[in-house]
């Protein structure tokens, strides 16, 4: 029986039990070949795929992270919330330090999660209101 | 004649429904028997306690909890509202988004040569296919047999509800408990395959990815993945939508509710439902016993499969791979890893295999839903 | 001609429904007193709010926000999508997952005699049946206001919404109110029905329940409960999940999604989509001035009731049992186990009743599931 | 009128208005001391239910408990997410009682619900990563 | 014969499909072309991220992931079942609502002249409307082309859905690009049209606002609009709704769930789905770039009619009021607001315009519901 | 042609493309005009009424506001769940104090978000339990 044919026999429900048992573990081989073979063929070229990305980025790597500074600089100029982001995080890692210190334990076992900028909850331009009311009282 | 009005009550309440169909007291033992496993011994907790008690409840006589919706007027059961999801592919790709946010491809991007690994130990998979076959299931469910597997339990649910949604409850419940068994179904075949010396070498510490290949790499899979095998692309998009949520740096909130309040929402009304089709009719049958013990011929030979492999790679890169990672690329995301962890480090207290083994690991998730996309593009 | 396009512009405002249809008006009157109430005075707001403002949304003329689906091209109105998920009697069970998840039954285990406290104040429920059936309603629609005793906003909508959808935003609106008014209702009752002897009684301080208990005790409930009274399963069962989830020990992440982001999302739906049903002709007619009237008494029979037996059972037991703790049977958790507090403190400063009054507190919430159960299986 | 015809017919929304005052009334009779019963009766096996298993838990609970402890115990070998939860709720423990020394205030009022190990948000192999790194510089 | 099934199995493949439907392969250059702006260049990344991903995933040959639903056996596609949300308008009042729980409206209540700013800004989405009729668009279509200039990306979504789902794709990915590039298209306009002089003036400090104010003023809203403008009730609504549950001080844990859970699942299904509407054959087409173009007209006339409606009340209030604040009228939530205070502080470092720009910003937001409301009650 | 005519071929998709140039520019102006119209008035009509609500509200302040204190006095009275907001914001301010002092930081950069009464997860009464437990302690 031509393989097309049987597989599209092994593959109807209604049809599979008038398959021999021979006929059926040709199929079931078939399956095994082509699954394990796409499965494989698939694999592999993600890991070339992946081995080429790493290359191309390397040759790049200096020249875009110049870039990247510059446009992550460019970005916290025109929007705050990136940098939000950052300060966000080194808040964090100082709270974590000076709690760390207190229970005399590693900083790399606690984290505190929790502590937020008030930025987080509100939108943006709520923060940017108090930090006016408290400028103003600089510059005036 | 108040008599009578008690009778018909009696005659009303589930203990008549037991006595008529005394299946379901078997599967109300049977989530009991679940609930325990999961509640006393750790059993994939999170799953099986939903699944256990979905089948619970399924299983009540006269509560009619899976009763189909029969339009306005007549409404259906809770858990067939619920079930809905499941059928139409709804609820286990959502999952995947969950599970792509929780996982680090880092580790695979560093050490790509994994991706072989987590390729090898689908073998268990079509292995396990053919033992089906052989067994009398049709195609459509021999698929759905095989994937267990591959030790994932969403994909496994995805493919058993649309190719052999009559499984749909044996598979799960064999799905999540092997994988709870991991620690224990691993090792032997594990020491058995390696010598000691393999088991002691050490690996090289994996390089630092970058921010970019971290963000290019979920792209590039759902790309890859979906043009060679489009069935694919449901799962492999949605796991890879989901890391992209997680690395892309935008999109912490995303990412936060897809791996915390959707994914659990999301797995409380799968693990209902999916226990909920374990009827006595379709739990308590031959087919089931053959499920269990064709899942544990899975989980073994994806385990062998992906140890073998990573023997022969030790040998062709000159000793420098334990082979002990192999075994990882059955996934089961992080158990299948810390399994290698744990066997490797029982030779030489100084070796750390986790990282390494989460290569693999995390390749295999991609492994087994490419298998489930080539059965749903041979069965769908 | 600008005019034209003027005039026609002015005929579809909302202003000239208001003139056609004055029902409205008063419809949005209301929604602004319950808006009041629960802003206000603090009425249930995280219910009364939603619901109010359902009502308003409702109430808008040609807004058509309960317009039904119809068909492809042809979608229906926001709040009508909502109203689905009461409809088909999904939000409910979800909601009462949530407060299992948030319910601690160990009081209740500690002194399981509290069973009969929370089963008595379901008494008010069956009184005001049967005034219903007297005041010329059905057997359906009196089992859905008598379900308002019961003081468990989500059984009563499963309830109203299965037997008397007409009567589902008057149901909804009287339970919510008179659940905030317990303080106010239960008091003058309970120092009627005591001595000041019997209200400075100390009891005994509850044992210590074990988690295994706690644990055994929801899949305990879920099936008794169930296999006696079918109809019951689905609030039983969600509510008992819920508990399970949260006693577990592993589940701590669907535990908390269902008492946080999964009730909270349901309860904005469902509060919308209730309040949506009180159009003008369902709400402003004698119907509701009528469930209003039951209503209250409703909890007064149940507060008495309950107060009664735990008046009778401090006899039996030989004056170890304060009967301030009987009127907490009618659930509203946790209102009523702190009235109790706040009436047997105000004798006796040194007096803690609550610990002993969330006994019957909880055993009420399954009491009115039961006699919710009651109600299906007799006229569903 | 045979009781279960009369509540047949109340039962029936078309048909109740057929009956008389008096039928109405003792169907709702019938109502009432059925529901009654039956949520009694309902509460009173959970009853006995809850003191059987009281009873049998007191029998058990000295041989349980040892058992309980090996098996955790096995657990935390097998499984360092368990071990986990405990070490949280500890670590939270220490914790509140640092703040709350500051905050001169008793620890019951106060719970640091969200100063959490690494591990909570990452899987714990990034944990065990992290641990890795640590333990090659002791042990290299 | 192998040879036959592996022919078989390329046939199948998605690059078989780039073949024979080019424009999918340029679909998916798109997609990754705005994952770029959206990752790189911080354009509206929550947004634009879910869009381009369902981008991609629906333009992935036979993959079928938008695929209707086929009734019983025959499942549609995940994107298809998430895309029901959008079709049926439901999803973008739930982000509304989310959004109305993070909105401060205090300082358009203390402010109130800031809702003639609010309404000046529409009249970009009015010319656009115009541009659009006269480019060969329907009434449909050029109304939910307009939308885009009230720069509220739910509005827009909404209305497209409605009145145009042909256009949904590229009218949403317009209008969130332009969003992103407030900073770059409003200061040279704003600069062009206005002295230094103007942008100089300092404005009063804004008046606190009390809680009772803030309760009542989404109830009024509420009312006004929807008794004005029916179709404008939904969104309207909605919007007042979230802002309630965030005033109304006992609601708190329903606005935490709007404003994160309950918008962050939806913004992940809407922004799918919308993307996944992008086929090759709706985006690649002439009107696609008529849209990019008259997107931009819309920003630009809208930005300039702010500020010249500002200029004028400046002049009739005596140099009170910088014209500055105008452009924020777009709406585009908090960005057009930063935008006017950067543009003050670069010509007087002492100027702090934020909080002023706010509630003509807010009011933006309401003003291009309102015309929403219009063009539904027009077209719809 | 009557504008309302007009209008209505205009708004039909299968008609507009009848319609000359001229048609559809009137019917277009008529939009708009219409459009900024109804823009206006509800916002003109938004703005009017904010203004009077802020009048009445201010004639009636100092009456309300004490009505509003003894009622929230009651409240706290009759339900602790309302006292437990404020004391847990007060509790927050406290614990930010304390943990600013620390860094040296504004209170207004900081929000210690999550730290929460015993009370939150629990039912109230839990913690009434609690409070039943120390105070028998002192009054026994
Ligand atoms: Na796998
Ligand atoms: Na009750
Ligand atoms: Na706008």
């Amino acid at each position: 029986m031509d393989n097309l044919i049987l597989l599209e026999k092994f593959a109807n429900p209604e049809l599979i039990h008038s398959l021999s048992l021979g006929d059926k573990l040709v199929a079931s081989l078939n399956v095994m070949i082509l699954g394990m073979g796409v499965t494989f063929i698939a694999l592999v070229i993600l890991w070339g795929l992946i081995v080429l990305m790493c290359k191309m980025l390397k040759s790049q790597e200096k020249e875009i992270k110049i870039q990247q500074e510059v446009s992550v600089e460019d970005s916290i100029i025109k929007d705050p919330t990136i940098d939000g982001v950052e300060n966000e995080e080194e808040l964090v890692a100082v709270i974590t330090g000076a709690i760390a210190a207190t229970l005399r334990t590693s900083t790399h076992n606690i984290v505190v999660k929790n502590i937020k900028r008030i930025t987080d909850p509100t939108p943006t331009w709520a923060r940017a209101g108090r930090m006016e009311q408290m400028n103003s009282k600089i510059f005036h | 004649m108040m008599i009578h009005t008690i009778t018909k009550f009696l005659y009303d309440t589930g203990f008549r429904g037991l006595f008529e169909q005394p299946g379901n007291i078997i599967m109300i033992i049977v989530s009991f028997v679940l609930l325990y496993l999961a509640i006393k011994k750790g059993f994939e907790p999170l799953l099986l306690i939903p699944i256990a008690f979905g089948m619970l409840l399924a299983n009540l006589p006269f509560a009619d909890l899976m009763k189909p919706h029969g339009g306005h007027g007549d409404p259906g059961g809770l858990l067939w509202y619920f079930f809905q999801g499941d059928e139409f592919g709804i609820f286990p790709p959502i999952i995947f988004m969950g599970v792509g946010a929780m996982t680090d491809f880092g580790p695979l991007i560093a050490n790509p040569k994994a991706l072989l690994l987590g390729a090898a130990a689908q073998f268990g998979i079509f292995t396990t296919f053919i033992g089906a076959i052989l067994l009398g299931f049709t195609g459509q469910e021999a698929g759905s047999i095989g994937i267990i597997g591959g030790a994932d339990g969403p994909t496994a649910i995805f493919l058993a509800s649309k190719l052999a949604p009559n499984l749909l409850g044996a598979i799960a419940v064999a799905a999540y408990s092997y994988m709870a068994l991991v620690p224990i179904i691993q090792p032997p075949i594990m020491k058995f395959l390696t010598t000691k010396e393999e088991r002691m070498i050490k690996m090289d510490q994996l390089r630092t990815v970058s921010k970019t290949e971290k963000i290019i790499f979920p792209i590039m899979v759902t790309l890859v993945v979906s043009l060679m095998l489009p069935p694919a692309a449901t799962l492999i998009g949605m796991l890879m939508l989901g890391n992209l949520f997680r690395e892309s740096g935008f999109t912490k909130r995303l990412s936060e509710t897809a791996q915390n309040s959707l994914i659990n929402i999301v797995t409380i009304f799968l693990g209902l439902s999916v226990g909920a089709t374990a009827s006595a009719k379709n739990f308590l049958t031959e087919e089931t016993l053959k499920i269990v013990f064709l899942g544990v011929v899975a989980f073994a030979v994806g385990t062998a499969a992906g140890v073998i492999l990573a023997k022969i790679m030790n040998k062709l890169s000159g000793g420098k791979i334990n082979p002990l990672i192999g075994s990882a690329g059955v996934s089961a995301v992080p158990m299948a890893a810390r399994v290698s962890q744990v066997v490797g480090q029982k030779e030489n207290p100084s070796n750390f295999l986790l990282m390494h083994a989460m290569g693999p690991n995390v390749a295999g998730v991609i492994g087994s839903a490419v298998a489930a996309g080539m059965m749903l593009s041979l069965f769908g």
